[in-house]
């Protein structure tokens, strides 16, 4: 059981203007991660960039890893740019993943934007009846569409300009859904930015649907040491890399 | 091959150590490095009570080096002793306990509760932490105010006593100076440095507490100058650090005079950065026909 | 849009100038960069008799920064005058002229020799070289001196007159004070940071002169925090440096309270690097509808 | 005329464990050379390598320049491992060359291991009547051989442990030859390591021979601005990449 070691890049599948699917394959045998674990890539061997980046895991077997990487500065820049053969160095998996849902529950999938990586893994593993919600500001900034689909039937897509099925934030539609379905005992399991995070903190709390959701803070060491990555809880600041990065929404109404 | 190293009465079986608050409690990087065979582990900074620390952001990576406000968050000394002590009981490695406070008495205070615990074996005591907005930081900037505190910890405690040093100064020599004629047995340096960066598209500091210490190694050349300026300033065992990443960099602050290093920022890049020093350091002397490490410190050839 | 910025009585076409020492006397770099889009040129340093500067090796590189250890070599205030200043003349770009003296008198003399020459629009005053071993330093680091040399410069110079200052201290703030108080028009920061840095083989300072300054995109945190200190204790105008690579490095600085900013090791990199970094200003400037570059200076939103 | 440009790499051959030579196509119409000039290459866009890195140049053509590297530290280990269609930005061609010889004059042109990159130009261009000394600590340290035979017959090679040609250095093979072969007017074009440089000044001094030695020295700007790179000349310090690289030995006499 390996936390720390080499992978190659096997492919770099580059599903749209931002967003890519970068697949690594290990150089030994490395251990499995759970739905909503993370990995922290350290994408250079010089000190520019300096530190690692956390990348949830997106699809993984035995001889390969996956994930989603939307570029948003110089690291998942450089990421996209990966050619086969290159080689990242790799320190997982870490965190606390989603935790299964509790029996008799209809689990609920939401995602916004490059977060269906997080929920990603949940999608084959509950999707039976589960429903997924997966919003975006366009069509554009969706992906693995065919994939999710190839699941379930229950994919509700918004988009925040309506070029792709409703018109509005996933959260809305989540709502609208909640509201109307008559859904019993739903569960959430969620990952989006950080608006969405807030709102969907707040619709969650008000209606009091349980739910699980996986948040992001800048990371440092991601194992705990550097308390760099906390967020607020209702029992105070708590490290997104070890008591994350997945939390339940009751403690998370700040 | 000798490696051991003293500091105060702490014999320590190499010189490499961890840097306060890089290394957690020492149980974070325990599954990637055995504790075992470091030359010491030193904790995160504790207080008396417990902290809360900024909000977040509290990092932000800049060129080669990262900006961190943690603002001393800490479970405190009770919890630590009771939490967290056991853990590193279980090692043969010396436990380096850094501390600090928000006035000369929850100096003392801290020091005395730390002093006479099994399992502890020195102290550190931070009077240097950049984050923190309270008039406190004239602690590590007035040499008289560093001289008082250190006396009075010194009075109460007969651990070997390790003061970190801001490099935040303008005669880090001066400050050395003053820690040790107050009964320091030892000075390490540098802490952080303070630095600030601003998102141009929000206009916000990137950091929720606007400044933050810069680490890293970046902040290298300073820290190996400062470690020089010390070194021939006092007579006391040196601990050198400031983003030291690989064993030449090791090397380089032991040989401006430092007597051991502590590795911070690295961990984060490099979970075994610390053992990967060590063999560096040990590789570098079988090379050299190096046989004793203390023949490095204060090596410099000048002119 | 409005890129024009005003230092003491100093008018710039753009707040984009070169940092002193990095960009020569303007030639080295004018097939490079039309010196005319400029908001100022500063030339290297200059005293009143040409200096020797130190032996080599004068620089290293470290990570994202690099000391160097010129030690104010020039070639004097009649030569410049004589030599140099004619090419700068021909273009329309006020053009600063740091110099440096080791005694208040020499500090004193060489305002005088450059004020009232055609063709010098500012004078910069570099009270902060840390590479001079004698101990003048002491210009720059104690806040009594400061004010007793800036003031005696001020006494016989018109010119609009800028401090540069030193980074090597414990409270710029009171350094800024100290110039502004003694009638500086303006302030700049940061110059370099004491560092060194050791070729662990031969075990030699891998620079003659054994510390050098640091500057680069390393220090750019510590310039940033140090730019927002000042201005917030002063009212006359900073001017940022330390570290600026990119448009948003100059914004960066701007925002934390500079009116104009100088590049200085950038142009090592990238020859071009003050006017890409002037290009990136206007570009953010329109695409955040900006209207008045002034109004990006101390933008900084804070809490 | 082109001084700052990009340029892609062609090919990087690795001629020995050590050494390689890089040949790059520069992206637009760019100034020619002359023997002895260099550029400033800068090996990455991050911040780490910061700075430019000064190479002779080796050979150039309309369409292409070529370097010859040797690995000393990180930003040439990169160099090394440039593959095709990578992209460099170099600076140049910068400083002053070898003058030409004297009419009349027997050209001698002496290289110390990767020295031989910056007087290599002169080779093909005057090696009619002239003698090429080139010295290394060992066989593996040389390379190009055969190219420098197909320009002259006049090739004395030396190693330090005599593994190929005379055993000793290059300036004692030098001193020998214009103590023993009755050479009149000679002038000598040597580039090498500074313990070479000093050994050859002296030997130069001693017999009253001229010659033109190119310097090393640890640059930052490469264009005269940063007064970085000064060496110790008659005249005081001299900037080796404006009044350099190349320097009349009589200016070196320290
Ligand atoms: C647990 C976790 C899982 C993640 N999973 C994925 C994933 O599967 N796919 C993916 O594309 N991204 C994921 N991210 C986000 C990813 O780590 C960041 O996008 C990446 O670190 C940015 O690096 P950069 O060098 O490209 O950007 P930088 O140059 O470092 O920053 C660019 C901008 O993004 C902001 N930023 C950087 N990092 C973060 C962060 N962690 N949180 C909020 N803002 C940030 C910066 O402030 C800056 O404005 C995850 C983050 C976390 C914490
Ligand atoms: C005008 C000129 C022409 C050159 N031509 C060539 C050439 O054609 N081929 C070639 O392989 N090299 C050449 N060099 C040398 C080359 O520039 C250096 O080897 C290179 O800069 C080293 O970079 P690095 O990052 O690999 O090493 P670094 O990591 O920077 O340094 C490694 C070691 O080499 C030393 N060093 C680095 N640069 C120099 C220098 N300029 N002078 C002396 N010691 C140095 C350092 O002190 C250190 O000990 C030339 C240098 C100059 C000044
Ligand atoms: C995230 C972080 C937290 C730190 N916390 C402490 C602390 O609690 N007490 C202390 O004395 N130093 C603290 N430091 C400073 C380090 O111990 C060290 O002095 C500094 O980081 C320089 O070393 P480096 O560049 O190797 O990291 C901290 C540094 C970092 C990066
Ligand atoms: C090679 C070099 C020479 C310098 N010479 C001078 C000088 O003569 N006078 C001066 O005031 N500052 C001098 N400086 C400092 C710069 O002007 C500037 O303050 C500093 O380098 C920080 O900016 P940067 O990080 O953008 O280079 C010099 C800097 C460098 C790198
Ligand atoms: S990233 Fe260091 S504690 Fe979470
Ligand atoms: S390298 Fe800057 S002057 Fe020569």
């Amino acid at each position: 059981m390996n936390r720390l070691f080499k992978a190659e890049v096997v492919s770099n599948t580059h599903v749209s203007d931002t967003l890519s699917i970068l697949k690594l394959s290990p150089a030994g045998a490395e251990a499995a991660p759970a739905p909503g674990q993370f990995y922290m890539v350290r994408v250079s061997e010089t000190l520019d960039p300096l530190l690692r980046r956390p990348f949830s895991i997106l699809r993984w077997d035995e001889a390969s890893l996956e994930f989603l990487i939307k570029v948003r500065g110089r690291a998942t820049a450089l990421m996209r740019s990966l050619k086969c053969g290159e080689e990242l160095d790799l320190l997982g998996p870490l965190g606390r993943g989603f935790p299964p849902p509790p029996p008799g529950a209809t689990p609920l999938i939401v995602a916004g934007g490059v977060g269906i990586a997080s929920v990603y893994p949940l999608i084959g593993s509950l999707a039976r009846d589960a429903h997924v919600f997966y919003g975006a500001p366009g069509m554009r900034e969706l992906c693995l569409i065919d994939e999710i689909r190839g699941h379930t039937e229950r994919l509700h897509i918004s988009t925040d300009d309506g070029s792709l099925g409703l018109k509005g934030s996933v959260v809305e539609a989540l709502a609208g859904f909640l509201d109307t379905s008559g859904v019993t005992n739903p569960v959430v399991y969620a990952c989006g930015p950080e608006g969405m995070a807030e709102a969907l903190i707040g619709m969650l709390t008000e209606r009091g649907v349980p739910g699980y959701l996986s948040i992001e803070e800048r990371m440092a060491c991601g194992v705990g040491a550097c308390l760099g990555c906390v967020t607020r809880t209702v029992s105070g600041y708590r490290r997104v890399c070890r008591e994350g990065p997945v939390f339940d929404v009751r403690e998370l109404s700040r | 091959m000798r490696l051991e190293v003293e500091i105060g009465r702490l014999r320590l079986r190499n010189p490499v150590m961890t840097a306060s608050g890089t290394f957690g409690y020492g149980e974070e990087y325990a599954g990637f490095v055995d504790l075992d065979r470091l030359g010491a582990v030193v904790v995160k900074g504790l207080s008396l009570t417990p902290r809360e620390g900024n909000p977040p952001p509290r990092i932000v990576e800049t060129p080669a080096g990262m900006l961190n406000a943690i603002g001393l968050q800490n479970i405190g000394i009770e919890r630590f002793l009771k939490e967290r002590l056991p853990f590193l009981r279980r090692f043969d490695t010396p436990l380096v306990v850094n501390f600090f406070g928000d006035t000369v008495d929850e100096y003392v205070r801290a020091a005395e509760r730390l002093s006479g615990v099994d399992g502890i074996h020195a102290l550190e005591m931070n009077i240097s932490c950049p984050n923190k907005q309270a008039g406190w930081s004239i602690f590590g900037t007035d040499p008289d105010v560093t001289h008082r505190v250190v006396g009075s910890v010194r009075r109460v405690t007969d651990l070997t006593l390790i003061v970190k040093l801001s490099p935040n100064v303008t005669d880090i020599a001066l400050m050395a100076r003053a820690a040790a004629d107050a009964g320091a047995d030892a000075v390490s340096l540098i802490n952080t440095i303070t630095g600030m960066a601003i998102d141009i598209r929000t206009r916000r500091p990137k950091l929720a507490n606007v400044t933050g210490g810069l680490s890293g190694p970046a902040v290298r050349p300073i820290g190996v100058r400062m470690v020089w300026e010390v070194s021939r300033a006092v007579a006391i065992p040196v601990i050198g650090m400031g983003g030291i990443v690989s064993a030449e960099d090791a090397i380089e602050y032991m040989l401006a005079g430092a007597s051991a290093v502590a590795v911070g920022t690295a961990s984060f890049l490099n979970p075994t950065a610390a053992i990967d020093v060590l063999e560096g350091i040990k590789e570098f002397m079988t090379d050299q026909g190096i046989e004793d490490v203390r023949s490095i410190t204060g090596g410099l050839i000048e002119g």
